[in-house]
């Protein structure tokens, strides 16, 4: 597979925004700048990066509770999601949304949710849009392993499979749902076992390969822009925080984090990227450094934007 | 004017919402060559098509999620939930996503679409298909609710709630399909959030809603016999509440009473009676009156059906301990 | 396979008790006698005769609203259930329930449902006692095509699956839901499918022959009593009548009802049954007379029986 | 006597009752070894085990439908549903199904099962993860409905929840688990059906639930300064609702104010408010005021969701109001 030289350095920046995000987020929440619940990508960056690497503008993705990524991966812009955490009129929902439900719709992004598998109908219904007005936009729809045994995923998988909907469905399986083991809550060892009761394709990649799920989701959005329906993509990845800041993690070993930190998505690509010769260590450098001020910035913008006044808590429930 | 059931009514509102703008479409089950459960939506496939006509399989959460997903991308859907009884099942999406959606993303999202339900019980189909549960929806911030009572208010209201780019929930009591009321063939709306007096009187205000509305007027009719003059109005739409109508009738009227098909306790009456309660009271001049089905499931057998629905006798009733 | 002579006339009997219940109901539906929604059986007889000849009293089933030839074959009383649909205060639920409720908690019927998908989750909540209590006892969940696209369906197997709990998940592919064909409800021929999705056996078997159905059945019952686990077994059948008493029928041909008229259930099984010997024609006309008389008391019990009083209305909400 | 959190209260009457009975078990989302989203299992899992103390998918309709068919069955589950605001995707097992069995079935099954569930703002968790949703459950025959505001009353109505054998709805409200109580080590057991009057008073009537109990009893406190007297009432359970100790009150004090943490409109006050004005219309000497959420989701903004629950402040304002 040939990819782009500026797509593989997208990607790298990409990956290295979120996690620098996420960690940012980290600190700032422990020192209360933050607020509510807050559910971290650390770890997944590859996921993300490599499905909207294939996607446009005009296409949609629904998101999860575990959203920036997600969020940055489509477009989001830093300063808005930045500011949205902190609660200030300048965030992205005017801090009527927070975390678990920062959207924007312009961007095609239709939501962090809040409720585990609310997120399923919602894709599919974009993906109705589509065919209804014959575009060839297509919509990623993200959710975790614990999601997968919602009644949505069995609903929505099934109608956008009777009505060839153009959706990407894409499983992050990091192995649990809070504290219950995938082994625990389903009886298949993979999440794309489960393709096949609605007679889509359903793959298994490595989700901390970011070129594995860029090939994978490249091929099923081509699909889905030629009207030949979904797919179910699972990529195996890990979250190195807790389920939410604050998690003591009581449910999982050392040993198994530890495991899952070999395979961390970002110095792995490092390696390919300089293997591949697309980039040097001085230019990965000079990249961490744009990123790391992006951050920066969007932290300053957050701190710097006026909080809502108490009177806005009532408009915007009617258009 | 020609007269239409309010069956027709709704059908003729779809017909002439889809004609006009080829975003509004129909999506549930057995809507295509089924017609509805309740017929509502019959010959529309022929006239629409498939593609806008849409024919789902049993499974609410999606038919009211892609709603969502679509409406949010540009569509206008009106999605139907065949018996209002089985909203259980998708609940989450009309409250949590269809409803919030707006607020939560800061109001950066518009939701055009509507939930058509069919309420109400009177044909013996028991606990799960016939209940009237408005009142749920009516506690759901980013909710507009429906409710008409005659084929005029079905055609109109039903055209504003497709234009609304709010999520509308529709309620459609079953046992009112088949009644019949002047409608005109042109296109027309009637306003979300203003009552309608559907009949003038000055001893007792009757707030009355969906099939209620005939049996109030039934017992105002019975009651003016007797001298007894009662204003009914029916409110129309449940949210927003047209609280401006019912103060004003109750402060010409100086008593009330409140009457639903659903179970009065925590219903839809207990606002209306608790709103006029804390906005009216200086004007009221007796203890404002509920009338409701009984805290019970709704049951199967004709006889025991009949003495849940609320009747005639039992509003007459009402009436007179307040007028008393 | 060899089945004991009194199983074998058992089954026949009851097939036919179900087939006479449901004509008479449809007669008794179009006199006004009975009330509500009503939806027959009428066609898929082999079913339920089959499954409920393999279970126990102290087994469970949970039904559907097409409820009626359940609701016999695991031992429903005739006369309450025809007082029931007569809206009796004799009936099974005093009236209370009505065809889509009826039940006998004693005879291990947990309910016929209103809700399509209603029952899957109660099985799996029967099964949990079973295997809390360790008894043996098994739940057979009878569900149609359409139901199988339900979200219930999905979290109850996953649910069943997971824990090993001793349900037989009984489908039954009458091939429409109402209106829509299964064709364009689900993307895969066979409901059975789906349970690769929850790593359980998944079996088609014949829904018109009753020995198939006993013999799949009976199997699935000897893993679950063993503690292996459910069962997901597609029964494929058809409904000669509408979906409910008054459907026009609209969505599909007389030549698809001609053809499956021809394999219906009951003349089929008394071919195998005088050609196994095991029953004369005489013998197979005394039974049918005998049924036909059950019938009868039954509706002479039903419409004899006194109404509720209207004050009952508001007994039996709480214990 | 030994104090308590709500939080170790509940905790108490789940262990104590489940080493009185086999057949009580604890079922739901992280439960286990997690100790629950909230804490409130810590522990239960190390005495009782896996077998009894059950960690489940993330499916709500299959934790409260498994529930009810082994509670038909002969078990007493306790199921825990985290966030009051996932009902929605389990809403048909517990109103269609759970709730209506009994009666659906002519009184012939008994279902004992309880449905813990926290509600409530005041920790930014934003529009799904902070509302509370008690009236939907009042308005469904067949369910009771508990929400306590104390570790003692926390205990004793649980217990009695546990024990009794219909559907429970048990609503606890998380930002008040930390709070302190004394609480009897030993089993007791405190009635559903009956309020408690939290604070006596002889100007005003304050029916308060849950968070807003420790709001008006501040606003008590506060107005005592003035010379003014509230009876603060505490519902406990609001379905059956206790409507003799609220008249009561009322028909001492003449004036009252409904507050709850829920949204207003159609809320749970919209029936406190509504029965009063019913039944105890002749010793109301002012209107029936209600304080609750405005008509909106729960915002994130600290800001605004400061702005958003029902304020101390504005507890004394409405109470100002009818006792001028
Ligand atoms: C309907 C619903 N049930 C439960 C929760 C609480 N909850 C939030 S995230 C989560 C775990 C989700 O697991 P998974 O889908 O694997 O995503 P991950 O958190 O691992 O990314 C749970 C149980 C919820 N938000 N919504
Ligand atoms: C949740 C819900 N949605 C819709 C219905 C209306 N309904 C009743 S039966 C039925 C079709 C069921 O099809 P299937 O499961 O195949 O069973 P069959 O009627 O064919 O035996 C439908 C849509 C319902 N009762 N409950
Ligand atoms: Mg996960
Ligand atoms: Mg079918």
């Amino acid at each position: 597979m040939a990819v782009e030289k500026e797509k593989l350095q997208w990607m790298y920046k990409n990956m290295l925004t979120i996690r620098n995000f996420e960690e940012k987020v980290a600190e700032l929440f422990a020192a209360g700048k933050c607020y509510g619940f807050v559910h971290l990508y650390v770890g997944e960056e590859a996921v993300a990066t490599g499905v909207c690497a294939n996607l446009r503008k005009e296409d949609y993705i629904t998101s999860t509770h575990r959203g920036h990524g997600h969020l940055i991966s489509k477009g989001g812009d830093l300063k808005l999601m930045m500011a949205e955490l902190f609660g200030r009129r300048t965030g992205y929902c005017k801090g009527k949304g927070g975390s678990m439900h920062i959207a924007d719709v312009e961007l095609g992004i239709l939501g962090a949710n809040g409720i585990v598998g609310g997120g399923f109908p919602i894709a599919v219904g974009a993906g109705f849009t589509a065919k209804y007005k014959g575009t060839d936009h297509v919509v990623a729809c993200f959710f975790g392993d614990g999601a997968s045994n919602q009644g949505t995923f069995h609903e929505a998988l099934n109608m956008a499979s009777i009505w060839k909907l153009p959706v990407i469905f894409v499983n992050e399986n990091n192995l649990y749902g809070i504290s219950l083991s995938q082994k625990k809550s389903m009886n298949v060892p993979d999440v794309a076992a489960r393709a096949a009761a609605y007679n889509i394709p359903g793959l298994v990649v490595d989700g901390n390969d970011v070129l594995a799920v860029y090939e994978a989701v490249q091929e099923a959005v081509k699909r889905a822009r030629s009207g030949e329906g979904p797919t179910l993509i699972e990529c195996k990845t890990y979250r190195y925080r807790g389920h939410f800041e604050g998690d003591p993690t009581v449910y999982r070993s050392d040993e198994e984090v530890e495991e899952w930190r070999k395979k961390d998505p970002i110095p792995r690509f490092e390696a390919t990227l300089s293997q591949m010769g697309i980039m040097t260590e001085e230019q990965m450098e000079k990249i961490r450094l744009e990123v790391s001020e992006m951050i920066e910035e969007a932290v300053k913008f957050a701190e710097e934007s006026p909080w809502p006044s108490p009177e806005e808590v009532l408009e915007d429930v009617y258009a | 004017m020609r007269k239409l059931t309010i069956r027709a009514a709704i059908n003729e509102a779809l017909r002439q919402e889809m004609r006009r703008d080829p975003n509004v479409y129909v999506i549930g089950e057995d809507v295509g060559i089924f017609g509805g459960c309740f017929g509502v939506t019959a010959g529309l496939i022929d006239e629409f098509g498939p593609e806008r006509v849409v024919d789902t399989p049993i499974t609410e959460s999606a038919i009211v999620g892609n709603s969502l997903g679509a409406a949010a991308t540009g569509l206008r859907p009106v999605a139907e939930i065949m018996f209002m009884d089985f909203v259980g099942v998708t609940m989450d999406q009309i409250f949590n996503q269809a409803a919030k959606m707006r607020y939560m993303f800061g109001g950066k999202a518009k939701i055009p679409m509507v939930i058509r339900m069919a309420c109400g019980a009177g044909g013996s189909a028991a606990a799960q298909h016939s209940q009237s549960l408005e009142a749920w929806f009516m506690h759901v911030p980013g909710l507009k609710v429906v409710a008409p009572s005659t084929a005029y208010d079905a055609k109109g209201l039903l055209i504003s709630s497709i234009r609304d780019d709010n999520p509308v929930i529709f309620v459609e009591h079953k046992f009112i399909y088949d009644i019949e009321g002047e409608v005109p063939e042109e296109i027309y709306t009637v306003p979300l959030g203003k009552a309608d007096v559907k009949r003038e009187g000055d001893d007792v205000t009757v707030v009355a809603t969906m099939a209620m509305v005939y049996k109030a007027l039934e017992a105002a009719e019975e009651l003016a016999k007797e001298g007894i003059s009662v204003e009914v109005v029916d409110p129309r739409t449940l949210q927003p509440l047209d609280n401006e109508t019912i103060i004003n009738s109750v402060k010409k009227t100086h008593k009330v009473v409140v009457v639903h098909e659903a179970v009065k306790f925590a219903g839809p009456g207990a606002e209306i009676a608790a709103m006029i309660a804390e906005e009216a009271f200086d004007y009221l001049d007796a203890p404002v009156k509920r009338v409701g089905a009984p805290f019970t499931p709704v049951p199967f057998s004709p006889v025991l059906e009949q003495a849940y629905i609320p009747s005639t006798e039992k509003i007459i009733a009402a009436i007179k301990e307040v007028v008393a």
